[in-house]
């Protein structure tokens, strides 16, 4: 049995992982950058490395440092959390060869899932519905017009090369396919030096839905239902809820089995998310898989009961899926939203900074996944993530009804934050409906950027604060000189003073 | 005593009339309010007002004499203007200015440089979005400007602080 | 329907109670004391009146405060807590009077079971089980005799008037009989002015066992399984979890349904509790009634996934209850710790004090009730309850493992707290597997009491500790003292200036 | 620098050795350890000894220059010995001595008094038992006594450091 886990990464997911670790009865080893001496993971683990200065590609992306820290610590498994190395083939092998449990799949499912055609090629063969189109480079413009009356428009033209959006083109008409073709391939060569061009339907505003997969080393995948992920911000899931309020029973099971035959199809050991999208008819197709444990997984965890974490382990460590597919069920609603150090009223822009007082939100219903503590710094070298606030509720009003509570009381003082943007999302008809898709935050950004009201008083009250604590302030600094003293200080201090005089 | 204390752009009178322990009238702009008043926590005030209680969260602002306050819902930038802050203010240039330079105060990647040398920008466009600690940002410009020198390209891995576009 | 709630208590169970009026958006009104003017559940309510000085018969328990509060404030109903006056009938009946609706039950449903002898004999009416003897004093030795050769040995002969264990006595065997009837009898008119004496089974060992109840005004009664009790230190609760490990499905069917009928027949309405005790063979009988909502009330909220305080408030509201009792179940494991502020090792006396530093547990599974922040002085005039600490298993092994690991990173400082003995208590073999009864706490002290080992090295990293914080405590000293202060103030800082010398 | 520390009734010989930044070489009692050590938080220190993250928190005793210091499991008592607090000690009394009055810090409600006037107790030994803050709690003596008086009764309500019971 495993008895001691290294946990290459940081923030709220080391520490959600050393938890279970520490439930399990197994040892936590805490690798740690410059910049992260003082972070929460290091103080929480059994055992801390240092591996680099503060640059991830530095420190948590070294994977000799990693292995480094393992061999030392005596480590014989290692967790990578999500981002950093988690979907890294490469990792994966390398601890395979240095005989250390890489806690994640192979290096051939890292690989065969993290190509884009090759994962489409491997989904289609096992018969899991593709964003129709095609996987090869159009042949000539005939072949496009060909291929596009095929598929049928709108559809996207893509840079087969392509990444952030360069090279793309979405065509509605028919009279725009070739103009539109000619552009993609003109700024493909331009930015790529390839000028190879595929077609993809174009599924407008469609549905962000994954389910979450576990598979054993025997052969044996499960999955544990959907997540619905469709409130994005530039593509960033900002709320994930399950059950998805779209889903129908018959649509669950089918997509769950698709699920589990794309598991098997990647040839996947561990926990995985098979990404789906979906259009307003409950069509769907499989957009990607994510070979590594979810941000938004404790949503899962706490309608079907399991602990993904310890699974993950278990699986690792050659155990067999304690849980058959007839044994898990959906209980209740769960919601969770991304509490980020960002500004909402300057583009979100990120805003690290010092945690000066955090009130964290429990109670009934409540989990809370996070890291800050008052007095530590956000460092500027990661992701802002500041914690996961996770709500369950018997049905989905009362989820939405908890998550607004929850919100309400959290508060942390030092660094701005979402939270203000995420209570607003709750109050949004569309949402409180459950009718919304990936365009939500477009279509109702004058409802969730509109300015909070205020009572009246509101403004009077925080002005008196303002005056209290302002007078307090001068009072203490004037009580710190001794009577003594005032003399000497009279330069420094004399200013002060004048003001307590007005 | 009395101070002039700026909210969200206007300024309003505050003066302590009484205090007795916790409970203090105090009138803003001629208005009196009776309120109990209480530091719960470091910089976070409890205060019954008609006996709705708020809680109120002081972060001192990144100026001297600034606050940024939370009450229930709204968060409100507040500013005393004592004799200091006023002589400081009237000598100040206009505070919607932009910076000659842009820079982002974390280092991260180049997403995309949206101008080049020469080009005309109007108030509120973005001429640079910038990828740092995972999020993408775009940076706008305040006034209409002129683009005096662009210092990155798309791609580019750059440093906190590190200037990127030099604008009129 | 309720549209403003004013909570008559204070501390963890006051904002447990508004938080659920924030879920349903009614409005919450905190009373506050002198000494709670910085209580949190004043600041978390949406209005706050004070009500009185500091101890709780000039405030909490004054009915004619409360009553006042809640009429400035329009609060249409008033929700009791538990303690203080949530189960005193002349408070239900006064708010009935004032037309503010008591979320509890009438005041004659709260006399009926507030009397020992009247509860037994209602309960005896309507065919529960009560622990076997008499409700009627014995009337001569011969009449002793006869009663307790028929209830059988040993039993318990108690004073009618009787309270705090004076005018018992346990009788085992049967030349003791007479002997310790005439010990009673003279005890208790001692003590009470008043020799009558009755006859109760003896239970050595029992467990305690108690069952949820919800009643509506419409006559419609269900239970909510069980809580298993039974760790108790002087007759106080200090862990409770459920399902009970003692209970068997045949059983607890069969209990829930004397609950049921218990509640019928208090003519009960609102949240309830039908407190047993057990013996080894899963002979139940009947104990009391606690007419109102229990500490331990969570851990049921957890396996059966309702918000009893909701529930509470509909029922007040008088609508019908939402739930069936074939709609109910127990999913998982509950545990609930109760952490105190007291001294374990100074005989758990209260230990009152200032919060300097708290870190809460959180994470997958738990749920933390508290009340308490930093700088809080907690006061001396109240329980000294400071949270419960609430873990949620997929089976009892993983609730116990989860709870450990909540004890373990849960840290106060400022004052002692049961946290260390908690965690003792979830290592005791007893109590992992299950077997224990109310002598739990007695039969395992020496483990309990034990002290921990340490590896050697934690002595020597905790003087380390003192020694550098010593020093940059002196340092700060000094670098406060500007350069041209230090000879004024020679006499008060040479001392420890002198130290640094050492 | 160096410091004589009492660490639950015995005493060790601190001294800093050399330090880099975070990095201390301390001996205790001639033994070194090489630690990296920062305060994260008030009166909290993460403290990594080869490799082991130790999270110790210190909370100022009753007296002056005393802790309480908490490790993972462990809990401690620790006085820093300086030279004054050496003379302090030399002369002070007896500390396992009991106060000739047996008071409660908290108001209460006396359960039961286990003695009377002219009673000897031996140490150990419960003399009364007070409710306060809902809980029940003995108070013993330390030191085998006799009661002196007894000034009050089962069920009276007593104030916080109210004199219950005086002793020799």
């Amino acid at each position: 049995m495993i008895k001691k886990v290294l946990i290459a990464n940081r923030g709220e997911i080391a520490i959600r992982i050393m938890r279970t670790c520490r439930e399990m009865g197994i040892l936590s080893v805490a690798v740690y950058s410059d910049a992260d001496r003082k972070s929460m993971h290091v103080r929480y683990a059994d055992e801390a490395y240092h591996i680099g200065p503060s640059p991830s590609n530095e420190s948590y992306l070294v994977i000799e440092n990693i292995i480094d820290a393992a061999k030392k610590s005596g480590a014989d498994a290692i967790h990578p959390g999500y981002g950093f190395l988690s979907e890294n083939a490469e990792f994966s092998d390398r601890c395979k060869e240095e005989g250390i449990k890489f806690i994640g799949p192979s290096s051939e499912s890292i690989s065969k899932m993290g190509d884009k055609i090759t994962a489409r090629r491997t989904m289609m063969a096992a018969n899991v519905p593709v964003v129709p189109g095609t996987t090869d480079p159009l042949t000539s413009e005939e072949d496009a017009l060909k291929v596009i009356k095929k598929v049928g428009l709108p559809v996207m033209l893509k840079a087969s090369s392509g990444g952030g959006g360069k090279g793309m083109r979405l065509v509605t008409k028919e009279e725009d396919i070739l103009p539109s073709l000619r552009a993609a391939k003109s700024e493909s060569m331009a930015s790529f030096g390839d000028d190879a061009v595929y077609v993809e339907k174009f599924i407008s505003s469609p549905h962000h839905i994954e389910f979450q997969v576990l598979a054993d080393s025997h052969g044996n995948v499960i999955h544990l239902f959907e997540r619905e992920c469709s409130v994005q911000r530039r593509h960033q899931k900002v709320i994930e809820e399950t059950p998805s309020p779209l889903m129908t029973p018959k649509v669950r099971n089918e997509m769950g089995e698709v699920a589990v035959a794309a598991t098997k199809a990647a040839n996947y050991q561990g926990a995985g998310t098979i990404e789906f999208i979906m259009d307003d008819n409950l069509n769907y197709y499989f957009l990607e898989m994510n070979t590594r444990l979810q941000v938004e997984h404790p949503i899962t965890e706490r309608v079907v009961g399991i602990d993904l974490v310890k699974e993950q382990i278990r699986i690792a460590d050659g155990q067999k899926l304690k849980y058959k597919q007839e044994d898990l069920s959906q209980n209740g609603h769960a919601i969770e939203c991304r509490i980020y150090a960002e500004d909402p009223d300057n583009n979100f822009m990120p805003s690290p900074g010092t945690i000066l007082h955090i009130t964290e939100p429990l109670g009934l219903g409540v989990r809370h996944d996070g890291y800050v503590y008052e007095g530590y710094e956000i460092p500027i070298y990661y992701d802002p993530l500041i914690s996961k606030l996770i709500v369950w509720g018997i049905d989905r009003d009362e989820a939405i009804q908890r998550m607004k509570r929850a919100l309400f009381a959290y508060k942390i003082m030092g660094v701005k934050t979402g939270i203000k943007f995420l209570e607003k999302i709750m109050n949004t008809p569309d949402f409180v409906e459950g009718k919304y898709n990936t365009q939500f935050i477009e279509k109702n950004k004058d409802i969730l950027m509109e300015e909070n009201k205020c009572d009246g008083d509101c403004k009077a009250i925080a002005t008196i604060a303002a005056f209290i604590d302002y007078q307090n302030r001068l009072k203490k600094v004037k009580d710190r000189i001794h009577p003594d003293d005032v003399n000497n200080n009279w330069k420094a201090f004399g200013r002060k003073r004048n003001i307590t005089r007005l | 005593m009395s101070l002039e204390i700026n909210i969200d752009g206007s300024s309003s009178v505050v003066k302590l009339i009484t205090q007795d322990g916790n409970n203090y009238k105090i009138s803003v702009n001629d208005e009196d309010y009776d309120v109990d008043l209480v530091e719960v926590e470091k910089g976070v005030y409890s205060i019954l007002y008609n006996n709705k209680s708020y809680n109120v969260e002081l972060t001192p602002g990144n100026k001297p004499k600034t606050y940024t306050i939370n009450t229930l819902y709204n968060s409100y930038d507040i500013g005393i203007l004592d004799a200091e802050a006023k002589y400081m203010k009237n000598r100040k240039s206009d505070d919607l200015d932009d910076d000659s330079t842009i820079s982002s105060p974390m280092p991260g990647k180049v997403v995309r440089v949206l101008v080049k040398k020469g080009d005309s920008v109007k108030a509120g466009e973005t001429v640079i979005i910038i990828s740092a600690m995972k999020m993408e940002s775009e940076y706008k410009i305040k006034k209409d400007r002129k683009i005096i020198e662009v210092l990155v390209n798309d791609g580019d891995t750059i440093d906190g602080n590190q200037p990127l576009i030099i604008i009129e």
